[in-house]
């Protein structure tokens, strides 16, 4: 019983994570149609900055705020000066985004060295909470809390706003949804920005998590683009499922065999593409 | 005598992507031994012409080639990437030209594939192994052990070193677990640990260890039961990162920061002048260690490194009474032969440390084993040896 | 025949044909590095070019192309290294089984199209590099395999110098572009283009677009794998690296750096990133700032590719 | 209310509109017709401000709007309904018309679209790239209605209607114009443009070649001949 | 199988039986039975959205029916691929143009001519030492009237030339039945009386069936008339017929008042 209870838990909180780290993905992806390659370099320097942000001020939150509102600025700049040259081509947009990456690599490299770094949050995140004669760490509760909240923020975007709509509108035909009236540049930049924003978000409770090292952006990125892709593009709520059974797959194939745990993440992701290659949720 | 043309030292280690600060601590190390001897060995001046190892062992071998056939190189230094340092030795030995590997860890470069022109001052994950299977026996008393390790070539011989010593002496290892080499959560394995060993057998390194050791520090594993875990685990690098959650650890490695030798004191007084950090990482120390030994050996030929043959036999035989690690040797399969320490991080004021509190001398990569029966065994891997109590 | 339609070609073929007088003339006089770095160049040309044929031509952007690639250096490394296949043996077995892996992996991924063909052919990416990470027994695993000899070539003999294994892959890369060009000017060329710009039609005009695709894969991975052999050559060893996401990455970058369905274009850029990556490097710590710098410059500022900006400065 | 004053527009080099100058009053249906290929497209494009005049001015309520961007000229109050549909294929039914939607007093709402085009109704949560022709046609119509603006540019609004939706169409400019709304409406069917234009201009390799009331149109066969073919 | 022996011994053309396709809820052709002689000229009509061209895509290839059979000159095509139907000289046009944007016009005739030849899969030999399929490619642009277009790339022309030019490239797949879709939507008044003088002037031989919304060009091609409502046969018969029924002018001509001959 406890066995299921912990790693039920486990697994769900290892979801929240997947889900912080693919829910901006899928939104630049799902809406702007845009390979993000520099996802995970949004992530790590989110993450330094949030290092460097609680070493300064020794709140977490507002490292946690300051680091995704620098980010997202970042974001914002990127897609007002480079995206926006290249808008309409896959190709060329997912190339500038590699570029992006490589590019803060190195930067990070250069900035904070190379050895890794352990994001201190609050004290009661080394705690646990005890319930029913269960323990659960606060950490573990704090980034379902995260995820939780990210989802509602997404959700609350894409269903609430015509923002969304908006968006997927420009993609499909700029000119038209121009002529509607709406500004499609400053809208692109927006959007942009809160996956941005998002990836920092992740970016300062991941590191918080698993700490921070060089590396650390492209090794997330797989993670990032399989609850993407298992989810379906541009699905909300198919991320939101895919980080769930990809979490609860993932840990219970750790704890229950751990011999496949090389697979418990890509294997899913292989078999939903051969049934349905748009994802669980994804419209073609 | 007529001025000699400079003695070129070709040396490959990462300096961008993942392992750039490993590969910049291990430059460190060996440019400050050259430095303080102004890069004059036996009257002749030393070019060191450092490449990227990049991310790939393709990478380090079109810079190999480079070194060889463009820059001409009389010696090879370097590596850190096991794959690198197989793909590049038989390059480097085709156009005889010594190669000193001075981190990459993988048994089989000096055993079963041991090369001519190939030394190695660093370590091997198998000889590590046979120590901590010893120590975890003899003197921790443990009987049954469940192994935490990285699925890859270090891994799998640490733990199949371990295995080897440790159940011929008469424990038990009960539980083996592999964990791709990148793993973002333990959790669940932390989870899974067998609960009625003794003691655990952790070899998971990198930044991959602080998320390890947190786990098994917040999952109350360590408050209940003693970790040994393969020195890089709580490598220097790492303390800071790793703060009370690592603290009473116990790893094994030829050396430490808090090794309390006059040669280590001034060693690591020197390298903080050029980090200026508090902590000195490993890949620093021995790369200094591997330095001094090879100016000893082109001290011992007066300079001549032309003569490929003696210049190697040289290298080969040569050994160094102290160096911040201690002695050093080479023995005939080409591999270091040095002490091996058990280390527990302490806090002590401020500052973590790695303390030594013993000392395997003059370790062999065979063990007390005989060479020859030794290499016909296989290479330890995932199955070998195979799991018998688990 | 149609005289018009044969002027831009046959400039294209003057053009190309002094190119590769210069690469043959030049080598002997350039130091030794820069002759092993155009080998290298050369290699990638082959897998670059083959994958444009998919990307650039029928439209398909594979970000799994070094599965196909890497399927032809194992290939070759397993039987050069165990079964001390002959050169020509080792070069035919990886064309073979490069053109059938792409053939069955045709079959999986041809169902998907634009951005999800992208991310599914990327999967593929990574679940080839779990097998040649996995399967020890076969591919070495993590280590690879070591100790590849250099090829023993009809009329050259033991090509393991510089030079010789140089002009080995020239030889190969020549008779590869003559091919590429004949595919690209040809009937089945053109198809590939048409079903680029619009499937649903060509279908209505007659085509088995799936099988047109599938043999685009099949005739694109043959040449990977041709490329592959060469590299497990070049190289002298194989190992998960050549499967990895970033290795598929690296030959689309290729692929856009020089002009997608051009041909020339990711020839061009397959020496130009070759180059930069090992050059620099020599030259600068920083070169992975340049690499970016370079990616970003060539997506901004050249709409076409290299190969456009060429044209465009004329 | 629009001023169109000698517009040259091209694509890269290729010189579409020559000098086109014509105007819309107020709560006015101008109609253009014209060959295919004459630029009656190209015209509607530089107003909205798709290709912009490189030569020329034109004018929206005495402002000039010649090399505005389209957003910005939308927010003036003009819309348009493009050749061949230009639909959102991401996009639901009704997520298209709330999407540019601006509402005003008495203005168009999603309830009156449908009960225009009662098909739509029942699509309202398909995906609109699956939609009929003619059904994709009546989204393209409402999409613009939605934006309740006081000069609207239709691009053969008509094209893939049945008669039926012609007709009601038809009704729809009819109320709009008395609601005080200016049209501009390129059509290809003639008898439907002399019946709802107030003024009609023949577009012929970029200009305006013949300009008279409909019924003139309609009385002088050989301009028709000359002009249009017919 | 050939035809039954109660059809007067010819085989038609192109037979529907029961047709029905569902999309998730929406019964979009439902039970549709149609038999055409071969040669014969018949429209479709309907509101939008009716069905019909959903019909064609059934009829073509471009996807399956959920239930009924499909009869090409009496064989069963119902499971047969798009492009065999269209070797076995189906053709048709896209009520919505679906052409090859980035080529140029003789390009996306060119792709045309090849589709039915073996040549397309001929990899070793440049396409300009084939002079056949060009030779077609000019001919049938100079019927369309666009010769002067010819180096054009699509995407560049105007919306009623690309509407000729999707007209072409079904001629060039030389069909025996064609279906065409709307053909003269978007084309101007001119341009749309030659069209269909184009389409009466074709081989008698084929057949063809039409979807058009403009009367006079059905009533100048036309014989025979069927009428689609809500995806469902509703009413068939001469032109003449049709126009008077006054169940048919409820749904689908209206008063007549913009679109009367
Ligand atoms: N993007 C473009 N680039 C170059 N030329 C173009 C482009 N778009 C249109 N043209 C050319 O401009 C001319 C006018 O086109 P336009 O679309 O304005 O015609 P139109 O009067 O609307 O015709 P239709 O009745 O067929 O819609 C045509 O000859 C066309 O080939
Ligand atoms: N792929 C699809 N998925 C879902 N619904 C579809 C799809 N294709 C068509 N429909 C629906 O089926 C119905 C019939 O569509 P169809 O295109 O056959 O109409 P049509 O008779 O050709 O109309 P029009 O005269 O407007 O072209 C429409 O209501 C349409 O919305
Ligand atoms: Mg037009
Ligand atoms: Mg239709």
């Amino acid at each position: 019983m406890e066995f299921w209870v912990n790693q039920t838990f486990n697994g769900v909180s290892y979801a929240a994570l997947l889900f912080l780290l693919g829910g901006g993905l899928t939104l630049i992806f799902g809406v702007m149609k845009i390979v993000n390659i520099a996802h995970g370099s949004f992530y790590l320097v989110g993450g330094y900055l949030g290092v460097a942000l609680v070493a300064a001020t020794g709140n977490f939150y507002l490292a946690l705020l300051g680091a995704a509102l620098a980010v997202a600025a970042g974001g914002v700049i990127l897609e007002r000066v480079f995206l926006r040259a290249v808008e309409g081509d896959d190709l060329r947009q997912m190339l500038l985004t590699m570029g992006i990456a490589l590019f803060f690599q190195d930067a990070c490299l250069l900035v904070w060295g190379g050895d890794p770094f352990n994001l201190r949050g609050p004290a009661y995140f080394a705690q646990s909470v005890k319930l029913g004669g269960f323990t659960f760490p606060i950490l573990r509760l704090f980034m379902i809390a995260a995820a939780g909240v990210l989802f509602v923020v997404l959700w609350w975007f894409q269903e609430k706003t015509r923002a969304g709509a908006m968006v997927r509108a420009a993609i499909d035909n700029a000119e038209m949804t121009e002529a509607l009236g709406i500004n499609v540049p400053i809208l692109k930049m927006a959007v942009f920005g809160l996956g941005a924003f998002l990836a920092g978000v992740a970016g300062v409770v991941g590191s918080a998590f698993m700490g921070i090292y060089p590396g650390l952006d492209f090794e997330i990125l797989p993670y990032a683009f399989v609850v993407v892709i298992v989810g379906g593009m541009g699905s909300l709520s198919g991320a939101f499922v895919a980080a769930l059974v990809l979490g609860l797959l993932d840990n219970f194939g750790k704890a229950l065999f751990p011999e496949i745990s090389y697979f418990t993440l890509f294997a899913p992701m292989a078999i939903v593409l051969a049934f349905r290659p748009t994802g669980l949720f994804g419209r073609a | 005598a007529a001025e000699k043309p400079p003695i070129k030292i070709g040396f490959i280690a990462p300096k961008t992507g993942n392992f750039a600060q490993f590969g910049l601590d291990m430059l460190n190390g060996f440019k400050l031994y050259l430095s303080e001897i102004d890069y004059m060995i036996a009257g002749r001046k030393v070019e060191l012409i450092e490449e990227d190892e990049g991310a790939t062992p393709a990478n380090a071998v079109t810079k190999a080639r480079k070194l060889i056939e463009h820059d001409k190189v009389q010696l090879m230094g370097g590596l850190l990437m096991a794959a690198a340092a197989y793909a590049v030795a038989p390059v480097v030995q085709e156009a005889g030209v010594p190669l000193v590997i001075t981190v990459a860890a993988s048994d089989d470069l000096t055993q079963r594939k041991a090369s001519k022109y190939l030394a190695r001052v660093s370590l091997t994950g198998g000889e590590h192994g046979h120590v901590a299977g010893d120590y975890a026996y003899r003197k921790l008393g443990w009987r049954k052990v469940a192994v935490i390790a990285m699925d890859y070539g270090w891994g799998h011989e640490v733990t199949g070193g371990f295995q080897r010593v440790f159940e011929e002496l008469g424990g038990q290892v009960i539980q083996k677990i592999w964990t791709p080499v990148i793993t973002t959560d333990f959790g669940p394995y932390v989870a899974s640990l067998k609960p009625e060993a003794d003691g655990i057998l952790d070899v998971v390194t990198g930044a991959a260890s602080i998320r390890l050791i947190g786990e098994l520090r917040k999952a109350g594993v360590l408050d209940k039961k003693k970790v040994l875990a393969a020195g890089t685990a709580t490598d220097e690098t790492l303390l800071t990162a790793l703060g009370d959650t690592a603290l009473g650890v116990l790893t094994f490695l030829p050396w430490s920061q808090a090794l309390d030798t006059p040669e280590n004191k001034r060693f690591v007084e020197r390298i903080k002048q050029v980090t200026k950090k508090d902590y000195v990482g490993f890949s620093g120390a021995i790369n200094y260690g591997a330095a001094m030994w090879i100016a000893e050996a082109i001290r011992q030929v007066g300079g001549d490194v032309e003569n490929k043959e003696k210049f190697f036999q040289t290298l080969r035989a040569t050994e160094i009474k102290s160096s911040p690690r201690g002695p050093i040797k080479i023995d005939k399969y080409g591999h270091i032969i040095q002490n091996i320490y058990i280390r527990r991080v302490d806090k002590v004021g401020n500052l973590y440390q790695n303390t030594v509190i013993e000392t395997y001398p003059s370790v062999s990569q065979f063990w007390k084993y005989n060479p020859e029966e030794y290499l016909k065994q296989p290479i330890y891997s995932r199955d070998n040896p195979p799991c018998r109590h688990c | 025949m149609d005289v018009a339609a044969t002027r831009a070609p046959m400039r294209l073929v003057t053009g190309l044909a002094v190119a590769l007088v210069i690469l043959a003339g030049l080598a002997p006089v350039l130091p030794s590095y820069v002759v092993i770095l155009m080998t290298e160049g050369l290699i990638y040309a082959i897998a670059a070019a083959s994958l444009d044929l998919l990307l650039g031509f029928a439209g398909l952007a594979s970000l799994g192309h070094s599965a196909f690639f890497a399927v032809g250096a194992y290939t070759t490394a397993i039987l050069v290294t165990r079964h001390q296949a002959s050169f020509g043996a080792a070069l035919a077995a990886s064309i073979v089984l490069a053109a059938v892996a792409s053939a069955a992996i045709a079959i999986l991924v041809l169902r998907a199209t634009g951005i999800y063909f992208m991310m599914i052919t990327l999967a593929v990416s990574l679940c080839a590099w779990g097998l040649a990470y996995r399967w020890v027994s076969l591919t070495g695993g993590d280590t690879g395999i070591v100790g590849i000899p250099r090829p023993r070539v009809p009329w050259v003999g033991l090509a393991s110098g510089t030079l010789s294994f140089y002009y080995t892959v020239l030889a190969l890369f020549v008779v590869c572009l003559a091919l590429y060009l004949l595919l690209i000017w040809s009937p089945f060329g053109k198809t590939l283009v048409g079903i680029r710009d619009s499937e649903s039609r060509m279908r209505v005009l007659g085509y088995n677009v799936f099988l047109h695709k599938a043999v685009a894969l099949v005739v694109a991975g043959a040449f990977a794998g041709l490329a592959g052999s060469l590299y497990a050559y070049y190289n002298g060893f194989v190992g998960p690296s050549a499967v990895d996401l970033a290795h598929s990455m690296q030959f689309v970058l290729m692929v856009i750096v020089g002009g997608p369905g051009t041909l020339v274009g990711p020839l061009i850029g397959a020496f130009a990133i070759t180059f930069l990556e090992k050059m620099v490097s020599v030259f600068t710590e920083r070169w992975v700032m340049v690499l970016a710098a370079a990616y970003v410059v060539t997506a901004l500022w050249a709409p076409r590719g290299m190969l456009g900006l060429l044209r465009a400065a004329r | 209310m629009l001023r169109v004053d000698d517009v040259h527009t091209y694509y890269g080099d290729s010189h579409i509109l020559q000098g086109v100058s014509l105007e819309i009053p107020r709560a006015a249906i101008v109609g253009i017709l014209g060959r295919n290929g004459a630029g009656k497209t190209t015209l509607v494009r530089s107003v909205m401000g798709f290709t912009p005049a490189r030569r020329g001015r034109i004018l929206f309520d005495e402002a000039e709007i010649t090399r505005l961007r389209p957003y910005r000229i939308a927010r003036l109050g003009l819309c348009v309904v493009s050749q061949g549909r230009q639909i959102f294929p991401s996009l639901d039914v009704a997520e298209t018309l709330a999407v540019g939607a601006r509402p005003k007093p008495d203005g168009w709402t999603v309830e009156k679209v449908y009960e225009l085009f009662p098909p739509l109704r029942a699509r309202a949560h398909h995906p609109a790239g699956r939609l009929s022709g003619g059904e994709q046609q009546m989204l393209a119509i409402g999409r613009s209605l939605m934006t309740n603006p006081s000069l609207l540019l239709l691009d053969e609004p008509t094209e893939g209607l049945s008669p039926l939706y012609i007709e009601a169409v038809g009704h729809v400019i009819r109320t709009l114009q008395q609601s005080g709304m200016s049209m501009l409406l390129v059509e290809q069917r003639l008898r439907f443009a002399l019946l709802y234009a107030d003024y009609v201009h023949i577009m012929s390799r970029g200009k305006i070649v013949h300009s008279s009331s409909p019924q003139e149109l309609g009385r002088d066969a050989d301009v028709r001949a000359r002009y249009l073919g017919v | 199988m050939t035809g039954h022996a109660g059809d007067g011994g010819a085989t038609p053309a192109v037979q529907c039986e029961g047709v029905t396709r569902w999309f998730g809820g929406l019964e979009a052709v439902s039970q549709v039975s149609l038999s055409l002689a071969a040669g014969e000229r018949r429209a479709i009509i309907g509101p939008n959205g009716a069905g019909k061209t959903t019909l064609f895509r059934l009829i073509s290839g471009e996807m399956p029916v959920t239930a009924g059979r499909v009869r090409l000159f009496g064989r069963d095509i119902t499971t047969t691929p798009c492009h065999r139907r269209t070797q076995l000289g189906l053709g048709r046009t896209f009520q919505i143009t679906n052409l090859f944007p980035t080529l140029s016009v003789l390009d996306n005739l060119v792709l045309a001519a090849l589709g039915l030849g073996r040549t397309k899969f001929s990899m070793l030999r440049p396409l300009w030492t084939y002079p056949e399929p060009r030779a077609r490619a000019l001919e049938t642009l100079d019927t369309v009237g666009l010769a002067d277009k010819r180096d054009a790339i699509v995407r560049t022309l105007s919306h009623g030339e690309q509407r000729q030019i999707e007209m072409a490239l079904a001629l060039l797949t030389c069909p025996r039945v064609l279906l065409l879709d709307e053909p003269t939507a978007g084309l101007s008044p001119a341009e749309s009386a030659l069209m269909t003088r184009a389409i009466q002037q074709l081989d008698r031989s084929i057949t063809i069936l039409l979807i058009e919304h403009d009367m006079d060009v059905v009533f100048d091609i036309v014989s025979r008339i069927t009428v689609l409502h809500l995806g469902r046969f509703f009413a068939e018969g001469s032109p003449a017929e049709v126009r008077q029924d006054p169940r048919v002018q409820e749904i689908y001509f209206g008063a007549g008042e913009v679109t009367a001959c």
